[in-house]
């Protein structure tokens, strides 16, 4: 973490998103004791992206749990311990390993509160980054949180920024029900102000408008969103104007916000870097069409593995430009 | 329950009570499946109860139970009411889920137990997070893990094994033993000298017993329990006992000769416990007179699940989360 | 299998779903050596719903291979023999229990021909009913085929008939591609007639109008086909004549069929068991919007785990009265 | 590759060359990653040489192979070509994969190497299914699994072994006990006496050599193989060794400290094979000369690597699957 700047109340610190998480693990793990994390590898090298870089120091052993290579047991063991009175985090490294825990995942945290009629919950978040990095090909470059979506009884959050990487951990940690906590690889490293002095947490299933525009609606969640904001930028030039949602939640997404923004504009573009094929893009373009009858459109990855060489994986990726020319082919 | 290792009469006759508790609701449990009350899988602990029974005596009702899908007996046993079980059963109202689980996914979190479980050897994984809950916690509870020889195989549950003995975890896995796995001798799919076998090359004790000897279980049980109270960290209990019926009510199971089920039923637990009973000075007009009492009350339990109102409908739609509720914000699918 | 009737050159059968699945199994097995099938409890028991019967007996303990409860390994061990040169069935009793097997099925059977480039292919099918039988509850009741239409490398299919069944199926073994083969539970026992003299496959991707009409295009799958079938029915009655598709794969999806029906009747409903949020009714509803810019609309169930009891298990489904009236609300 | 047990100084010198190809390969994709040309992760094999090589010693083209995300040297040890080797790690046209892997899909299945593996344990349970392959295929081939010492904890990797054993296939689990799992000391982590105790448990006859020894593990391969191929059964052998870099090119490994890898360097494998040539009649010329030429080979493969075109965008969309390949039925994205 570098500069810290004093405006108003405020303690503004620039900080990358995976400090962001740390930020929002240490704290939650002061307020509550009741917190703890489980994965391979959390200890000494602070698991993926360091994000828990001195926190066994600070907590113990029994709070950051160093585990063996098995995904099974970390999540079935976090729901065992949130089923217990606990409040446990799940680190699955990605959401590719995460595939190796789908069972304790959907089949029991999901369905345990339910299936035992409200007698127990399972306060649980897990961690599962999603997304291309670069270079890291078809078992580690995945975003399947459209599967997420599609299980009763789970919350599936998907950050975008530091400052909502913070908010929106806090708010996971906090929350009652399951949470699957989709970070993006690829955003590690992104840099953003947070404000330090703010313990708020970011709402969960609120979107946020991160840029206002008329013309069309262009709904995206996670690292897309940033491509969508210079695809905006680049229409702009053009005199169109673009307002862009980032969804943030996706289950349950603000259909409130989505609705309002798409009947405004008139139409609906949804972009993913997941699959477009079953992606979450079908859910809410399948909504508004529904309920607007207006125009709507996808953009996802195609439905290919993620390839490993760069020109591969760049043929699967949604640039601004073809965001743009989709968004041209819209309105003309 | 007690810690007591003492076989007094009124003890054993409190243990014999649960027994009978047990056979006699899977036995409705069956009858009122094929009455066509009951649906879904009912998988009866006929012929097991001795190892519930005996394993339960020794927990208290801070200590967590974690079950499969035949656990109609370790319920009862670690205290959940049969009749709120019954209701379940048929998915009325006031059953232990309101209807939600059934059969597959009774649970009575009031006295530990923490659910039976629909998918094989999950709730072995589930135990090692609920000991650490209890570490965190404070507690000096314990967590005991029923599965079966069948479930032996699963991965997560091998993964939960080491994992309890690095983290020198309360749990106490007990496997019941009846040697088969629906219709597959388990035998057959097992390689090596069995679980005990396993559990020990992870540095785990294990002990086999006669699991339908109810003294034997208890009093290793007792043992056990109290070690691993005490630090040991995991231990294993391999109960060896004999399924007396189909996998479940509907499973005619031809699979095995009835000479094979003939000796068993000689070895059966409940008839062992009664001829203890008889020689320690119970009358056989006492022990038809507990039976009796013990069937009158289950067939009550059945006449309330018969009479018993359903569930309202909107019942489906609560529990299930507080974020993202079904039917939340303007959410609606007709 | 029952009456048997000769005409012209047919042999019509009078067979179950489930015995239609068995001769399938049985056709293939005996056309090709290299097709076997592993799981629990082929062997005696005969699989779910007898599907194996008598076949250990015919074809030998090293082609219906009795498993353990090891279901990571049935579908691993699977990937391992297609890539070896054989045509693996794997046999995962439900879709719920195949959750213990997510890993190998995303991450290996669908990736591994495109990650070796081509050198490999992994010609399997793992079967894995979904769907409510009645009271069996959260964990032996689910519709997760929208998932795998959300991973490349896939192929899905969802019969619904006797001839269909015993056709797709036989598409599937054949199919070089990995197939997530996906019965429905409550078909089992559904009779139908099934042609024994003709070998044909049910080619894979291509659905079937079980209904012709006008005025409203359903998309239907799977058991639900049959609910939609009876809701047409009823608006017959009151004049409205609707088509039925029956889509029978998912993945691929004819999408020629259902554009050019939804394109003439002009509205499309989709309706499926599946959870509707995340199901692969947005898919479907999102591209004919797109496409068509016509009014859609789907139903599917509620997003709740489902529950064991009569009257909540009820309250999940999409009954007919549930679709007449949507589709009644479309054409008011 | 032979079945020999001859220490033939021939037959050591073609060992030994291959193990040189793999070091120089693994130093060149280490070097290559820090310039910018490799991306993703490069899980080095350096250090652990000599238990590829002396396995698959004694393996035919038609035995299979699977292998996890530590590849490298288990690829070119079953006989995948080098150069092809590099140019995927570069994602170049030409590659193994066509660019389409990378170093963690490195395959060659012209010779038996069904890949490396992202996921750990996946190649474990993919092996047993080999093995049924080539039973039901009517051949004598075995298949050969390596598998990390963290990599044992999976619970597919011991669903397999139970798996392997029951239906007596023929497979030969190698675990590579480097002591460590990425930054976390395996010890830590395992229950018991580790995988060989394990193994034993499943009734899997398993032995633990030095993993470092050329000679000792090419005798046991030897013995193990034939064994195997013979009809005995899966058999597991423990290699001991030392990873003498971080987990992958970009790790510094500050988990440990330096006076332990000093220490791991003298019993590293590369000196000891040299040492035994040197007695048998190898003249330092001759060993330099062989160094060079290995040196200069994987050289001008980085060149090339470093010249070769990139694969045409359009190979994107190729072997994904004939049925509904991608922009197949009028499907676009656009
Ligand atoms: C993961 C999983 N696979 C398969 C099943 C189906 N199934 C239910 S019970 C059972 C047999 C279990 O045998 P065992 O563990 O020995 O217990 P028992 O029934 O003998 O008490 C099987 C295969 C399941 N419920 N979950
Ligand atoms: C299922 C799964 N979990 C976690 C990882 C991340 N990961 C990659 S390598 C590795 C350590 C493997 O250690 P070991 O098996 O000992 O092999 P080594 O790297 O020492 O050769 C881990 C945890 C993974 N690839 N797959
Ligand atoms: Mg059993
Ligand atoms: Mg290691």
């Amino acid at each position: 973490m570098s500069v810290r700047l004093m405006l108003g109340g405020c303690a503004m610190s620039e900080m990358t998103y995976a400090e962001a998480a740390r930020l929002a693990l240490r704290e939650e793990m002061q307020r509550d004791p009741l917190v703890w994390a489980l994965g391979e590898d959390l200890g000494y090298e602070g698991g993926m992206a360091g994000q828990y870089k001195g926190l066994q120091a600070e907590f113990g052993e029994d709070r950051i749990v160093d585990t063996p290579i098995s995904e099974s047991t970390i999540m079935g063991a976090a729901v065992g311990a949130a089923l217990a009175g606990t409040r446990p985090i799940a680190e699955m490294r990605f959401s590719d390993f995460a595939m190796c825990a789908v069972d304790e995942l959907v089949n029991q945290a999901a369905k345990a509160r339910y299936m035992f009629g409200g007698q127990g919950r399972v306060p649980m978040v897990a961690r599962m980054p999603i997304g291309i990095r670069g270079g890291i090909a078809a078992q580690h470059s995945q975003s399947p949180e459209a599967w997420y979506t599609h299980v009763p009884g789970l919350v599936v959050v998907t950050p975008s920024t530091p400052a909502n990487n913070r908010g929106l951990l806090k708010a996971s940690i906090r929350c009652d029900d399951p949470v699957v906590y989709m970070e993006h690889k690829g955003l590690w490293g992104l840099k953003g102000e947070v404000d330090e002095s703010d313990d708020a947490e970011t709402a969960l299933g609120v979107a946020q408008t991160v840029r206002p525009g008329d013309n069309l609606t262009i709904v995206s969640w996670s690292a897309q969103v940033g491509v969508a904001l210079e695809a905006a930028a680049q229409l702009a030039g053009d005199g169109i104007s673009v307002e862009v949602i980032d969804l943030r939640t996706l289950w349950p997404w603000d259909r409130d916000m989505v609705m309002a923004s798409a009947a405004r504009t008139g139409k609906l573009l949804v972009v993913h870097e997941a699959v477009r094929v079953g992606g979450f893009g079908g859910e809410i373009a399948a909504e508004v069409a529904e309920e607007l009858g207006i125009p709507v459109a996808r953009l996802g990855g195609e439905r290919i593995p993620i390839p490993f060489s760069v020109p591969l994986e760049e043929a699967y990726k949604i640039k601004a430009d073809r965001i743009a020319s989709r968004a041209r082919r819209m309105l003309a | 329950m007690s810690d007591s290792l003492t076989n007094e009469p009124a003890r054993v006759a409190a243990m014999y009570r649960t027994m009978l508790v047990i056979r006699a609701f899977e036995e409705a449990a069956g009858e009122n499946f094929f009455a066509g009350n009951v649906r879904g899988s009912v998988h009866q602990y006929i012929g097991e109860e001795a190892i519930a029974v005996g394993i339960c005596e020794n927990l208290r009702d801070e200590d967590y139970l974690t079950s499969n899908h035949r656990g109609h007996g370790h319920s009862i046993a670690k205290g959940a009411h049969p009749r709120a079980m019954m209701l379940e059963l048929f998915g009325k109202a006031g059953g232990t889920s309101n209807g939600k689980g059934g059969s597959m996914h009774i649970a009575d979190f009031s006295v530990g137990m923490l659910g039976a479980n629909g998918v094989i050897a999950d709730g072995c994984t589930i135990s090692v997070g609920a000991a650490q809950a209890l570490r965190l916690r404070g507690r000096d509870s314990i967590v005991v893990n029923f599965i079966g020889d069948g479930g032996i195989n699963r991965g997560p549950f091998m993964e939960a094994l080491n994992w309890a003995k690095i983290y020198n975890l309360p749990v106490l896995f007990v496997c019941e033993n009846n040697q088969i796995a629906a219709s597959t001798t388990t035998r057959l799919v097992t390689a090596g000298e069995g679980i005990a076998a396993r559990a020990l090359s992870f540095d785990i004790p294990a002990v086999t017993i006669d699991g339908n000897d109810l003294f034997e279980v208890d009093r290793t049980a007792a043992r056990v329990v109290s070690e691993i109270r005490g630090g040991s960290g995991p231990q294993l209990i391999q109960a060896m006992t004999y399924r007396l019926r189909g996998h479940f009510a509907h499973d005619p199971a031809g699979y095995r000769n009835p000479a094979e089920v003939d000796a068993a039923m000689q070895l059966e637990p409940m008839g062992r416990v009664e001829a203890w009973l008889r020689d320690n000075g119970m009358s056989d007009d006492d022990i038809s007179e507990l039976q009796k009492e013990v069937k009158a009350a289950i067939d009550s339990y059945v006449e309330d699940a018969i009479n018993a109102p359903w569930p309202d409908a909107s019942l489906a739609f609560t529990d299930v989360q507080d974020v993202g509720a079904p039917h939340a914000g303007g959410l609606r699918n007709e």
